[in-house]
């Protein structure tokens, strides 16, 4: 009848029996963070480890992880240009490698590399670059010519005839994917566990403020008194921030992504290209999971523009042309946070026991843990980690910006 | 030596193939179209200065968006609201920029030839709408998009500005270095419109209702 | 995919136009006078909000005009659009902030 | 065979040969592969993707959870349901087991798009759509109409009465006035997607039905993008099932799929046949297979049956328990027995098939994805719309309404056809799933995710359908839960003790069904993936063997080889041509914008860092654009026309973008400005005349043209004509060498080139590419944007503060050069990179460190800057390179180390200026 015997994805690890508590919210915490995302967990779940702080309520206004982390595309990498960039993602990238045990948790880490590809003689000239930079810094990296890119992944399109031909590409080996919700439960349930309040269903609609002090948060579940106040909301950072009349340079964005029916294996990496506008993997059962660049204009709606997709399949179709008949089963899109210089922004605010962490773009995911690390250290001494100094706000009035654009207008 | 300076029609190479789809394709006539010269004109268009380029151009400024109006030996196409494309068949372009820059600078306008920046492919026959929808978003019911109407958009994923001359008569101004890619996306599409080789019984089921 | 209304051309897909980011940002009149901040916040800090956004588009496969829109970024809905020196067709943003 | 004497609409006196899973059958004209396999009596299809539970049929359309087949032939094709696939001769098929494969060589089908406008489209072509596209098409509107089976009539099987006649005579008709309105109608098209302002993309599948008879030139799949004003969603509804033990089985199948597969095919899809129902719909099911010849036992959960089916039912032999629940099955490749608890205890009805009804489910998907909203409705057991969405209604079964007679007054309002009489509907009994062991209870039945597995998910603390959905995996499946969503829904909510009403349901995103990813592709591949852009010489440079550069979309020629000439050698000779005589290369894709009014010099001024206001008529400027942040933007040539026009050029890459800047500052910063903008970028081709000769061969081609170093100095411009046409020659040097820019209109560039070709012959004149373009101009430190530059780089970082005025008080980025960052002493500066061997070329992009006698340290290792720009020069005899080096003007003359593939390559540095610093050459 057929003759696969092993069954896709039978592999997959089955969840616990317990994730988390539902509790109701307490009058006072020590520190509430705003937004119950990867970002938000990651960062309770180092407070309690590294700091031993627990008296911490996670407020999350929908259900947990439900917003940039159950829409991204689960792509790890810490191949970045800028000094600063490879710094926090080689950080992550390192505390990615020991997750799994970190959390006893199954997040499915499998590193089986990228490949950012390279189409004309300055994709060439930017990807050296940054190989040489990322070998410098002590991240695994290599250039590799067109053979070598189908040796990786033969199903790549590498003839010379072809529209925009491959002439090589990035390789980053210990790149990887890691299964969203499985990570974002792993925390939460690490976290509940240390006694944090993961607090779902509430809404944070104000702060009450106290000179330069914030004293509380107003939530669709009543007021909450706090300690310090850590901003973990990606897209709503400006909502949030703008109750407080503090400006951020943010524009959130819908960025869109989607999957195929669960397939053979036949894409063993992850394929990336800035030129043509794609980039693939194919997840543990099979699933072809894909994205391309986000939406042009500002946007909460978690929806974007269907040419937007066409022009991916296009891109996918034309680098791969063994998917021209895989279908499209399921697209959605996150809202993404994004500042000018294409960097984070982390730390202070004007507030005095207020911490921002926002305007990772297209890269939170991979920074999950590497940024819960930093951002843990910075509310624990009121100062921030130095993986995250260079990503202050201030860089914009100084001009000391960590541009990702040039090299790495690569998303994601 | 040539004696003059002889010219090359940017569709040149394409001639042939679409010669051979409108002899193939009936109810669809393609060609390139010869050069005409033409000119930018940049003015306010209510106004002094509007009423002196009608005058000179002896027709008054197609105002509203999305039309033209012939002239003497062209057309007086909108652009913008304070630009249009003029074209002449017989017209030396220099020339013209020349004369209308006079008449227009008095009123801080502008004219600037741009008789080589476009091409034009024309695009005739009960099936040129029919060719078009399969890559131009815009409503191109014969209602919606009369003889005389115009519009500056896409086709294929090219700019172009496409004229609606009679009821099945399209002239599509495309940008000269896109003019190859215009004409071979037309190639492509207009596979679609050949006459099916294959099993009666299979093109009696291709159509579609 | 929209269907934006350029104020000249009329009605017309998305992929023809080109977003401009905030509207109403005016050019310093003295950049040399200004503080780095202040420098800083017109260079690149832009409002946010969630609900009726003033923007720029411009209709670049068009008639290559720059107009004002609102548009509600929770919906993508456009409120209405207006022409260069027209008055805002919808009060925006900022009724949140004030 | 099961496949019935008069009944069915395939075409019998056709027949069709396939093959499945090894074995071939026949089957007909009409048939999909499910029906063929069921007239076959092949029940067995596949296998549930975790724990490898045989699966079969379990509908008869999209809604079917189980039936996934990987196509063979005519071209592979992973994962459809066989009830979707249209069977054709020779079609090779195999059943799955949860993954399907993709095809090894390229798809040779052709697939394209359309654009559509219309007042209205009517989304399905049941009676209720079909009534609604007639209504509008008689009130004189353009109307499409849009159903994605083969056939009109929706569920109507036939058996029904519209009007007096059978209700399939009635579809008959209302398509042919259809036809005669001149209604676009179109089978075989599925709305998969409504996006804003009245945007439907349907997918139409033309070609495969056709089988051989499919013409190749046509596309295979085509995507409609239809624009309405009005979208009626008339897509009906899918019954629900009801979960019970071994409810997976193979000869499980919804009600009403064993009615379409009896009516449409003429398939009875078992002889023994229990039907299981909280629904009245599945009576008829019942009583139709029992017609047809089948023993059929009822059960019937709810406490009192519908009298008057109830009736009919006892009327056809049909036995019908109320209060009876089915508790489990048996049988392992096809159900063989029913258990069930009826008020009488547990009983056991031996059945080759179960048919399972628990109500309806409207199909809102094409509602829910342009944001309407949907409220779940007690009577429905099932989600529907609530809110009106400007211009998208909701109609017929898609809306709720369940009888013939409302659905045919939602599509035609109060003049609609008759139905004919219907026993009165009985409210839906609503039940989830019954009792029995939840660890075989299987919710989403391809996921083989269970109401334990929901049960676990609820104990681990999960109170969101999207949490249950993540954990359990329900609905992610290729049915994307069409059948499994709201049972998900009502079991959670059972198991936490909340209410449907307040949980909700997980939200419904494109497409509504799969679509091939070449399908979106449509007409975007292979050469017409994305324009090409090509120079009015490209023939020639085809001609000429040229190799291509894709520089942005256009293809430029990179270098001229000559027989047995790799590139290197190539762009040596070409270099030392131009350098000793005369070079000429196709600068055509140079942007150029026209800038026209009064005020051009004072917008020119507040944008260039120098001062063009000042230039002279007739002569050139360099000038440089920086961003409001003060970064280098792009860079080109302002030539002065006169008084009131300038012409100013971008580089290749950067020509819509500076215009779109321009046109943006101009427009909404400086409306008063009496400028005008105008690209004549193709206008004007240009051929730059390169090297030592350049002089005679300009000056035998335009005899009227002095071109002596006085008459025409560096930075100068002329106009001329040669035969009549007006030429302008520029005095612009991008290589340092004597060079004369000859601009002509594009009409005559190949004439014109082929004149200076001639012209320049007895010298040797030497096409060169881009390569030699940017060697010749990287030996004299000119910089290229973008290739030397990265968006982060400040004219003085380039050492171009010459180009900065001083003299104005502002231009755009000017505030930005005097924050703390642009003073800081460790900003990368632009130099040169001589590697001390002498022969090491340094790849462009490598990094550069201070010395390190002892191999590199331990990273991370400090960055000093990297190569931008690397080459060997014919002129300096060595390769030589350009780079951003940290203070690096401060340490011209200083060494650092490249690594290079492992090693570490000295290099000097250097001023930017290599080739005759003093620009004797380019002033000569």
């Amino acid at each position: 009848m057929n003759d696969v015997t092993t069954a896709p994805g039978a592999d997959l690890p089955e969840h616990p029996d317990f994730l988390w508590r539902n509790p109701e919210p307490k009058k006072n915490y020590d520190v509430v963070i705003i937004g119950g995302g990867g970002h938000g967990l990651a960062t309770a779940h180092y407070l309690a480890k590294n700091h031993g702080i627990t008296n911490v309520a996670v407020l999350e206004k929908g259900w947990l992880a439900g917003g940039n982390m159950a829409r991204n595309t689960t792509l790890i990498r810490s191949n970045y240009l800028w000094d600063e960039s490879a710094a926090i993602y080689e950080h992550a990238l390192k505390l990615w490698e020991g997750l799994e045990d970190d959390l006893g948790y199954p997040i499915l880490f499998s590193q089986r590399g990228v490949l950012n590809l390279a189409h004309t003689e300055q994709d060439i000239r930017d990807s050296v670059r940054r190989v040489e930079a990322n070998k410098l810094n002590g991240i695994d990296a290599e250039w590799l010519g067109p053979d070598e890119v189908k040796r990786i992944c033969p199903i790549i399109n590498t003839s010379g005839d072809i529209r925009y031909p491959v002439r090589g590409a990035t390789y980053q080996p210990r790149a990887g994917i890691a299964k969203h919700d499985y990570v974002a439960w792993g925390f939460a349930r690490r976290v509940d566990e240390a006694g944090v309040d993961l607090i779902q269903d509430c809404e944070v609609t104000g702060f009450t403020v106290d000179g330069d002090r914030v004293t509380g948060v107003r939530t669709s579940r009543g007021d909450i008194g706090c300690g310090t106040v850590a901003l973990c909301a990606a897209g709503h950072t400006s909502v949030l921030l703008d109750e407080l009349g503090v400006r951020t340079p943010l524009q959130s964005h819908p960025l869109q992504a989607l999957v195929s029916e669960l397939l053979e294996p036949v894409h063993p990496t992850i394929v990336m290209s800035n030129a043509v506008h794609v980039y693939v993997s194919q997840a543990h059962k099979g699933e072809l999971v894909m994205g391309a660049g986000v939406d042009s204009y500002n946007g909460y709606g978690q929806r974007g523009a269907f040419h937007i997709i066409e022009r991916q399949m296009a891109a996918a179709v034309e680098l791969f042309p063994v998917f021209a008949r895989a279908h499209l089963l399921r697209s959605w899109a996150g809202i993404v946070d994004v500042t000018p210089d294409a960097s984070p922004i982390v730390g202070h605010t004007p507030y005095e026991n207020v911490f921002v962490n926002a305007g990772w773009g297209t890269g939170g995911f991979k920074a999950t843990p590497g940024l819960g690390w930093c951002f843990a250290h910075t509310i624990a001494h009121g100062q921030p980690h130095p993986y995250v100094a260079p990503f202050s706000l201030d860089r914009f009035t100084t001009g000391a910006l960590v541009d990702e654009h040039g090299a790495a207008a690569v998303a994601h | 030596m040539a004696d003059t300076l002889f010219r090359t029609h940017p569709l040149a190479h394409r001639r042939a193939a679409l010669a051979e789809l409108s002899a193939a394709v009936g109810g669809l006539s393609v060609y390139p179209e010869d050069e005409v010269a033409a000119v930018d004109l940049r003015v306010g268009p209510v106004g002094p200065g509007g009423d002196a380029l009608g005058r000179a151009l002896g027709t008054a400024l197609p105002a509203e968006p999305n039309t033209w109006t012939h002239t003497a030996d062209g057309q007086l196409i909108w652009l913008g609201p304070d630009e249009w494309l003029l074209t002449s068949a017989g017209g030396d372009p220099a020339e013209l920029e020349r004369e209308l820059g006079w008449v227009v600078s008095a009123f801080d306008g502008a004219a600037v030839d741009v008789s080589a920046q476009r091409t034009s492919l024309r695009l005739r026959g009960e099936l040129a709408r029919e060719l078009l929808s399969l890559g131009c978003s815009l409503d191109l019911r014969p209602t919606a998009f009369p003889a005389g109407t115009c519009a500056q958009t896409h086709v294929g994923q090219t700019v172009v500005l496409l004229l609606a001359l009679g009821a099945d008569d399209f002239r599509l101004f495309v940008r000269q270095s896109f003019a190859g890619y215009l004409a071979d996306w037309v190639l492509d599409t207009a596979e679609e419109l050949r006459a099916a080789p294959c099993h009666p019984a299979a093109l009696a089921n291709l159509s579609e209702e | 995919m929209q269907l934006i209304h350029c104020p000249w051309c009329g009605p017309r897909e998305e992929v023809e136009f080109h977003y401009g980011g905030q509207a109403e940002l005016a050019y310093p009149e003295r950049p040399a006078e200004l503080s780095d901040q202040d420098w800083a916040e017109y260079v690149f800090y832009r409002d946010n909000p969630k609900g009726p956004f003033a923007e720029r588009w411009s209709h670049n496969a068009g008639c290559r005009r720059w107009f004002t829109a609102v548009r509600d970024t929770r919906t993508y809905r456009f409120l209405g659009t207006a022409k260069p020196g027209e008055p805002l067709p919808v009060t925006q943003q900022r009724e949140a902030r004030v | 065979m099961s496949r019935v004497h008069g009944y069915g609409r395939v075409e019998t006196g056709r027949t069709l040969t396939f093959t499945f899973d090894g074995r071939t059958y026949t089957g007909h004209p009409g048939d999909t592969l499910a029906s063929a396999l069921l007239a076959n009596g092949v029940h067995l299809v596949g296998s549930s993707v975790k724990l490898g539970r045989p699966h079969g049929i379990s509908a008869a359309w999209t809604e079917d959870a189980t039936a996934l087949v990987q196509i063979e032939r005519p071209f592979p094709e992973p994962m459809l349901q066989a009830t979707t696939v249209e069977l054709v001769d020779g079609l090779v098929a195999r059943g799955l087991r949860g993954q399907g494969r993709l095809a090894s060589l390229a798809d040779p089908a052709r697939y394209d798009r359309q654009h559509t406008h219309t007042d209205t489209l009517v989304i399905g072509a049941g009676p209720a759509g079909l009534l609604a596209a007639l209504a509008a098409a008689r009130a004189g509107e353009d109307v499409v109409l849009v159903d994605d089976r083969s056939c009109a009539g929706g569920a109507l099987t036939g058996t029904e009465v519209v009007d007096g006649r059978p209700a399939l005579e009635f579809v008959a008709d209302v398509v042919e006035e259809l036809a005669r309105l001149g209604v676009r109608h179109l089978q075989r098209t599925t709305a998969f997607g409504q996006y804003d302002d009245g945007f439907v993309l349907a997918l139409q599948r033309r070609t495969d039905h056709l089988g051989a008879a499919a013409p190749a030139h046509r596309g295979r799949q085509r995507v409609h993008r239809i624009r309405a004003l009005k979208v009626v969603v008339a897509t009906g509804a899918q019954e629900r099932p009801i979960v019970f033990a071994d409810n997976d089985r193979p000869g499980i199948m919804l009600a009403a799929s064993a009615r379409d597969y009896l009516h449409r095919y003429g398939v009875l899809a078992g002889r023994e046949v229990v039907v299981f129902t909280s629904d009245d719909a599945a009576y008829a099911a019942a009583l139709d297979l029992a017609g047809a010849g089948s023993e059929v036992t009822l059960l019937d959960v709810r406490d009192a049956p519908p009298r008057e089916w109830a009736a009919r039912a006892a009327d056809a032999g049909v036995a019908v328990h109320a209060s009876a629940v089915v508790t489990g099955t048996e049988g392992e490749q096809r159900v063989r027995a029913v258990l069930a608890r009826t008020v009488d205890g547990g009983i056991r009805l031996p059945a080759d098939l179960l048919l399972v009804s628990g109500g309806w489910n409207p199909v809102v998907h094409l509602f829910s994805h342009a944001r309407g909203a949907l409220a779940y409705d007690p009577e429905l057991g099932s989600f529907r719309p609530t809110s009106s969405l400007p211009g998208v209604t909701a109609i017929g079964a898609a809306n709720g309404t369940l009888d013939l007679a409302g659905v045919l007054r939602d599509g035609a309002g109060p003049d609609a056809p008759v139905a004919g009489p219907e026993p009165a509907r009985t409210p839906t009994g609503i039940v989830w799933r019954t009792e029995g062991d939840p660890d075989r209870q299987f919710v989403d039945i391809q996921r083989d995710a269970t109401v334990t597995d929901i049960g676990r998910a609820v104990g681990a603390g999960l109170r969101s359908v999207e949490h249950v959905k993540r954990y359990t995996t329900i609905g992610t499946a290729h049915d994307q839960g069409k059948t499994s969503g709201v049972l998900a829904s009502g079991i959670t909510a059972e198991l936490l003790g909340a209410r449907i009403e307040d949980l909700g349901t997980t939200t419904y995103r494109p497409p509504y069904t799969p679509v091939a990813f070449a399908a979106l592709a449509g007409r975007s591949r292979g050469e017409l993936f994305d324009p090409v852009r090509t120079t009015p010489l490209h023939e020639w440079h085809v001609a000429a063997g040229a190799v291509f550069e894709d520089v942005g979309q256009w293809k430029r020629p990179r270098y001229y080889p000559r027989p047995g000439e790799d590139m290197d050698t190539a762009v040596l000779r070409e270099c030392a041509a131009t350098r000793s005589g005369v070079g000429i290369l196709d600068g055509s894709t140079l942007g150029k914008i026209d800038v026209q009014g009064p005020d051009a010099g004072v917008l020119l001024d507040r944008l260039y860092t120098n001062m063009m206001s000042t230039l002279k008529v007739g002569r050139v400027r360099y000038g440089v654009l920086c961003g409001n942040d003060g970064m280098v933007l792009d860079d080109g040539t302002v030539l002065r026309i006169d008084e009131h026009r300038y012409l100013l050029t971008t580089t290749t890459g950067g020509a819509a973008t500076v215009l779109d800047w321009m046109e943006e500052w101009l427009q909404t910063e400086w409306p008063e400005l009496r400028v005008h903008l105008t690209s004549v970028t193709e206008q004007w081709s240009v051929f730059p005349v390169v090297g030592p000769r350049s002089r005679e061969v300009v000056g035998e081609v335009f005899a009227d043209l002095d071109v002596g170093n006085d008459a025409f100095p560096f930075m100068a411009w002329r106009d001329t004509t040669l035969d009549g046409v007006p030429v302008r020659v520029a005095r612009i040097s991008f290589s340092g060498e004597l060079a004369y820019e000859v601009n002509v209109c594009s009409w005559y560039a190949p004439a014109l080139w082929t004149r200076l070709l001639a012209a320049g012959q007895r010298h040797g004149i030497t096409p060169y590419g881009t390569e030699t373009m940017h060697v010749l101009r990287a030996e004299k430190g000119y910089p290229i944007i973008g290739q030397d530059t990265d968006g982060t780089v400040s004219p003085q970082d380039l050492g171009m503060s010459w180009v900065v005025s001083k003299k104005k008080d502002d231009f755009v980025g000017k505030r930005s050069f005097s924050r703390p960052e642009n003073h800081n002493p460790l900003r990368k500066q632009f130099v040169s990179l001589l590697p001390v061997d002498g022969r090491t070329r340094l790849p462009e992009g490598s990094q550069i460190v201070e010395l390190c006698d002892d191999g590199l340290p331990e990273p991370p290792v400090p960055m000093l800057g990297h190569v931008t720009s690397s080459y060997h020069s014919a002129e300096l005899a060595r390769p030589f390179a350009l780079a951003l080096v940290k203070n690096g003007r401060a340490r011209i003359g200083e060494l650092v180390d490249v690594p290079v593939d492992g090693a570490l390559v000295r290099a000097l540095i250097g001023d930017t200026v290599l080739v005759d610093p003093e620009g004797a050459r380019r002033d000569g």
